[in-house]
């Protein structure tokens, strides 16, 4: 027996897993009934019935998305805590590199969310109608979602079980830290460009947003997340660890650095995935949704603020920069 | 403004409730439905109040096709429109007067403050606010009928429906309630009634005849 | 000013773009593999831009550095032949790749099978492992080199290396 | 709160069907009792070995013999102590002593003048108690030994029997307070030698420390290289070491658990999935004012919600006395059976509250997975069918 899997967090973790699967199954099986018989303007006792479990269906997308996003930082928290049993391991760096599923498995993780968010916002445009008009669309899109938690479990199930904990992998130092003449950063950037791409990405996407430029949105924001990703591992995780070779994007969320790290990503990911819905819906469905936009603004305002004021305090604390 | 079109109600294929019903009721009309027991008019009243949807027909209350909403809008439209006194009141009668209400309240709103005013302004004008904080279950056959009746009222709703209003009641208590009626008819609200008792005779209303499922005026 | 700002804001992504575009183009980043090697020769080494693929370090000397040349003609860097070894372990091509190494007596590339090394060499790695073509009384040839650096008889395993020294490395 | 109508009915609702909530409540409190209890222990002895391992000092050398631990020569100490990059280097003394089989205590020597590598030690040594470890036999005692002498009509000093057959009297100097110095016996270096069978020129082990932690692998290599027979142990393998006993245990009363927190789920379909005629009529009173099924739905999970949080308070409340001021009878002899944990008399309140938010994330998840489907057969009661 693997002793990963005999550990508490990852048992834990499974467990719920296990659960939302088991809560999805459910509403895939509703989802594809409606998907086949759902017929609004039929009066059949059968589409009585579709619209009671319809209700059934929109609650137990929502748990889903609800519990998936303490799942997903429950999830970061235990491969945090698992370095201890990892050789070699200083954070969750180490143990999500562990074995190739780690990281597959926490972007589409990611992903998994943006989507269930998406589908909430679907839900929302579709019940406030009188007509229901986009509930085959929901139910269709729940399915894909569906098999995107497929792919999830799969991911986890091949992650924990190929966790070893007698093999040494590398701490973050050696993963993020800048191989010898090697740039990490993408495009061959280096760091004062990607810092003028970060802020300039970063007005586009606000200015875009306040100017409701829904088309420059959906182009801007994937890459601004891209590039935020590389300034913050990069440059600001330097200013947050007061290390000018500290280059992990997961260091902070440990207690040292006061678990700034769920609060900068948190931020990030709330930002540019409420800002893409946001844009989704003004193209697609030609919805403005002032709350969506408002949300966005206001998380891309903060991840901006909080990231950059780690090296404004850090220039006033040292009189220099890093 | 209600108006129903070839309304038909089968509950099997071969049983027909109602059967190809055509009506209109004004806003602020008094209507009295008379029938004997079993001919439909519970049925009738239930599609009314939205709480059962017709086999065929259509059904428009105030202009709003009523028979086509799925139960999320229709439930709101319900809350929002619908008074429905039934037979038995349907109230619950382990809790107070008050509490009734405030779940009645409920289905539109999530403030205490904002129920508040409405649920004392509705027991007044049912006249049962002495009673604010008694059980149900402790209530008169009368009482239960006007906390019932404020139960309608809090809501502001337009329409009011009665199901054998004054089955349960005696000769004084339907007299009170006669004069309650007509009250409620004066603040123009669309009301009908469903009843087989004669005292209904000595109101000035529309009153139309119901029979195995058909009705006549 | 509100008509002008989507058309501003479309600018400035734009500009991004173009940065982007210009970074790429700026400079070479350092090499860690080259393909298409048909002749299957060595290939001489760019020393302090080309990287050590297990290691990941920068190649600064090319003595005693080794290259592997698989059969689809890539060929890859190492700069102490105890990297390749590790490196080459788990790769299908194992038996069929050609595996070279630059020795330190005669000065050029040889087949890494047929050359000899020493055991107690300052190699970049500190395996020590030190490459010769002629064999001597202090060699052992590559099947034993590849066995001790499978098994952690190396000069990085610090009982090992009191065993291969006789004292302490000070 | 106070103003939401929801939160009324909620309450509303709750003690109307109070009947069938307390059998609920009643098992999911015993049932997070029992798992938040065993997080606590595990949790606190996590922590306090943590907090002592923090204390040790950075490495500690031992000789290899026999595939046992043996003393090592002083002159071993002395090639470790000249390593450039090393401080704190401490000829140890340290060994168990049996008073009998079934007890044996840590005998430390300790030489006041010499720098400790523990810093431990450095706190419990006072200038008066310095002074007479230097001058007298005296011996500072944790609270079991304290325990085991008392019950054994020792007052005040102790005759150790040395293993050339000498018996050696040591007066008791003073109490050690704290947890993990609870079997642990301070006496001066050379009496300790004495007592423990040590040579006057033997060590029992070198502990030193390392303050570049970034010199830790380095050190490390260089000082395995010195001899063939010594082995290196650091701070942080100390620590995984550890980790994983707990690990196992904390994983294995899990994975009990986990099996009857399914049957609790399957209880729970059945406890809701009866609906009564009663609670039936209630809900197709809300249907007939207006209440969508999407609205009864919420209401009923919000009530599960209450549920979840009554039970969870009470189950906290009750899990914290029990560890922490009973000390936890019965459930410590599964964490603390083994001997080599003897060291802890009780347990330090320490609580991880992400433990606790992750018991609450899978118990609130199970909860409602089981109880939705239910909840929203009786959301759908139609109101026409009560009337």
């Amino acid at each position: 027996m693997n002793k990963i899997l005999l550990n508490q967090k990852v048992i834990i973790y499974l467990s719920i897993e296990t659960l939302l699967l088991l809560l999805a199954t459910i509403a895939f099986f509703i989802a594809f009934k409606i998907v086949k018989n759902w017929d609004i303007n039929s009066f059949t006792p059968n589409q009585f019935t579709l619209e009671r479990e319809n209700y059934l269906f929109i609650t137990l997308v929502q748990m889903l998305l609800f519990f998936s996003i303490f799942d997903t930082i429950y999830f970061i928290y235990v491969i945090d805590k698992l370095h201890l049993f990892i050789p070699g391991a200083m954070c969750a760096a180490g143990v999500i590199n562990a074995n190739s599923f780690g990281v597959p498995l926490l972007l589409l993780k990611l992903f998994f969310i943006f989507l269930l968010l998406l589908w909430q916002n679907i839900n929302i445009l579709d019940l406030r109608e009188k007509t229901f008009p986009y509930t085959k669309i929901k139910a269709s899109f729940f399915i894909i979602i569906f098999l995107a938690l497929i792919a999830i479990i799969y991911f986890d199930i091949n992650y924990f079980f190929h966790l070893k904990t007698n093999l040494p992998v590398s701490c973050c130092s050696t993963l993020y830290g800048q191989l010898e003449g090697q740039n990490p950063l993408p495009f061959n950037l280096d760091t004062k460009l990607l810092l003028i791409l970060f802020y300039l990405l970063f007005i586009v996407v606000f200015g875009a947003l306040i100017g409701e430029v829904a088309f420059l949105i959906l182009l801007a924001t994937p890459l601004f997340l891209y590039i935020a990703y590389y300034s913050v591992t990069y440059f600001f995780g330097t200013y947050i660890y007061e290390l000018p070779t500290h280059k992990c994007p997961f260091c902070m969320f440990q207690k040292e650095y006061y678990y700034i790290g769920y609060l900068i990503w948190g931020s990030l990911f709330l930002g540019t995935f409420f800002a893409l819905i946001w844009a989704i819906d003004a193209l697609l469905f030609k919805i403005w949704q002032k709350k969506l936009k408002l949300i966005a603004q206001i998380s891309l305002f903060l991840f901006v603020i909080i990231c950059s004021s780690y090296v404004a305090f850090y220039y006033f604390k040292n009189g220099v920069f890093l | 403004m209600i108006d129903i079109q070839n309304l038909t109600k089968k509950v099997q294929p071969n049983q027909t409730i109602l059967d190809n019903i055509s009506f209109r009721v004004k806003k602020g009309e008094l209507v009295i439905v008379k029938g004997v027991s079993g001919s439909g008019k519970t049925t009738l009243l239930s599609i009314l109040a939205t709480l059962d949807k017709p086999t065929s027909g259509k059904v428009l209350i105030n202009n709003q096709a009523v028979h086509k909403l799925p139960d999320l809008h229709l439930s709101l439209f319900r809350a929002q429109h619908i008074g429905f006194v039934a037979q038995h009141f349907n109230l619950i009668e382990h809790l107070s007067v008050y509490d009734n209400l405030l779940i009645a309240k409920g289905a539109l709103t999530n403030s205490i403050k904002e129920a508040k005013s409405d649920i004392t302004k509705a027991l007044k004008q049912a006249n049962i606010l002495h009673k604010k904080d008694a059980i149900v279950k402790n209530l008169s056959g009368g009482e239960k009928q006007r906390t019932a009746i404020a139960r309608a009222l809090v809501n502001c709703a337009d329409i009011l429906l009665f199901d054998e209003p004054t089955a349960a009641l005696d000769s004084k208590n339907s007299q009170t309630f006669l004069e309650l009626l007509q009250n409620l008819h004066k603040m123009q609200k669309t009301i009908i009634v469903a009843t087989h008792d004669p005292i209904f005779d000595t109101l000035k209303a529309k009153t139309f005849i119901m029979q195995d499922g058909k009705l006549y005026e | 000013m509100k008509k002008l700002m989507p058309f501003l804001l479309t600018l400035l992504f734009l500009g991004a773009i173009a940065i982007i575009f210009i970074a790429l183009a700026k400079k070479e980043a350092p090499i860690t593999v080259v393909t298409n090697n048909f002749e299957g020769k060595p290939l001489p080494i760019k020393l302090n831009k080309t990287n050590d693929t297990e290691c990941a370090m920068l190649i600064k000397t090319q003595t005693n550095a080794a290259e592997v040349i698989a059969p689809d003609r890539k060929t890859w860097f190492f700069d102490d032949p105890g990297c390749m070894v590790k490196w080459i372990q788990n790769k299908p091509f194992k038996k069929k790749a050609k595996l070279w190494v630059f020795t330190i007596d005669t000065k050029r590339w040889i087949d890494a099978k047929k050359a000899f090394y020493t055991t107690t060499y300052h190699s970049a790695m500190h395996y020590g492992f030190g490459a010769m073509e002629k064999n001597s009384s202090k060699t052992i040839n590559f099947h034993t080199m590849v066995q001790r650096m499978l098994h952690n008889q190396t000069m990085a395993n610090p009982k090992f290396r009191k065993k291969l020294l006789g004292t302490s490395n000070e | 709160m106070r103003d939401s109508i929801f939160f009324q009915l909620i309450l509303i609702n709750f003690f109307s069907n109070f009947k069938k909530h307390l059998v609920t409540i009643l098992f999911s409190t015993l049932l997070l009792f029992l798992l938040t209890a065993t997080l606590f222990i595990s949790d606190s002895i996590q922590f306090m070995l943590k907090s002592e391992l923090n204390a040790q000092s950075d490495f500690v050398a031992k000789r290899v013999l026999g595939g046992d631990f043996v003393p090592m020569p002083k002159s071993y100490f002395e090639k470790i102590q000249n390593t450039i990059g090393i401080s704190e280097a401490n000829c140890r003394v340290i060994g168990r002593y049996f008073f009998d089989k079934s007890y044996w205590a840590l005998i430390i020597g300790i030489d006041p003048l010499e720098p400790q590598s523990q810093k431990i030690l450095e706190k419990i040594l006072d200038k008066k108690s310095a002074k007479a470890l230097l001058t007298q036999k005296v011996m500072l005692i944790g609270k079991g030994v304290q325990e085991y002498l008392q019950k054994h009509y020792f007052q005040n000093f102790y005759s150790f029997f040395t293993l050339k057959g000498k018996i050696i009297k040591v007066k008791v100097l003073k109490m050690l307070q704290g947890f993990g110095l609870n079997n642990i016996i301070l006496m001066p270096k050379n009496l300790a030698r004495e007592i423990l069978g040590l040579l006057p020129n033997q060590c029992s082990d070198v502990a030193f420390n390392v303050p570049n932690k970034k010199e830790w692998n380095n050190i490390t290599n260089k000082i395995e290289g010195y001899y063939f027979d010594i082995m290196l142990f650091n701070k942080d393998e100390l620590l995984k070491a550890y980790s994983d006993v707990f690990n196992f245990k904390g994983g294995f009363f899990l994975s009990l658990y986990l099996s009857s927190f399914l049957a609790f789920i399957l209880f729970l379909y059945t406890q809701y999935s009866f609906i009564s005629s009663f609670e039936k009529r209630q809900i197709a009173i809300y249907r007939l004012l207006g209440w969508s099924i999407k609205r009864v739905l919420w209401l009923k999970l919000l009530e599960i919600v209450l549920i979840i949080f009554i039970s969870f308070t009470l189950a906290f409340v009750l899990a914290y006395f029990f560890v922490f001021s009973l000390n936890a009878p019965i459930l410590k002899l599964i964490f603390l059976g083994s001997d080599n944990l003897k060291i802890f008399s009780s347990f330090y309140p320490y609580i991880d509250f992400s433990t606790l938010f992750s018991i609450f994330l899978l118990f609130s998840l199970g909860f409602f997975t089981a109880t939705i489907l239910p909840l929203w057969r009786a959301a759908i009661s139609e109101a026409k069918e009560v009337l």
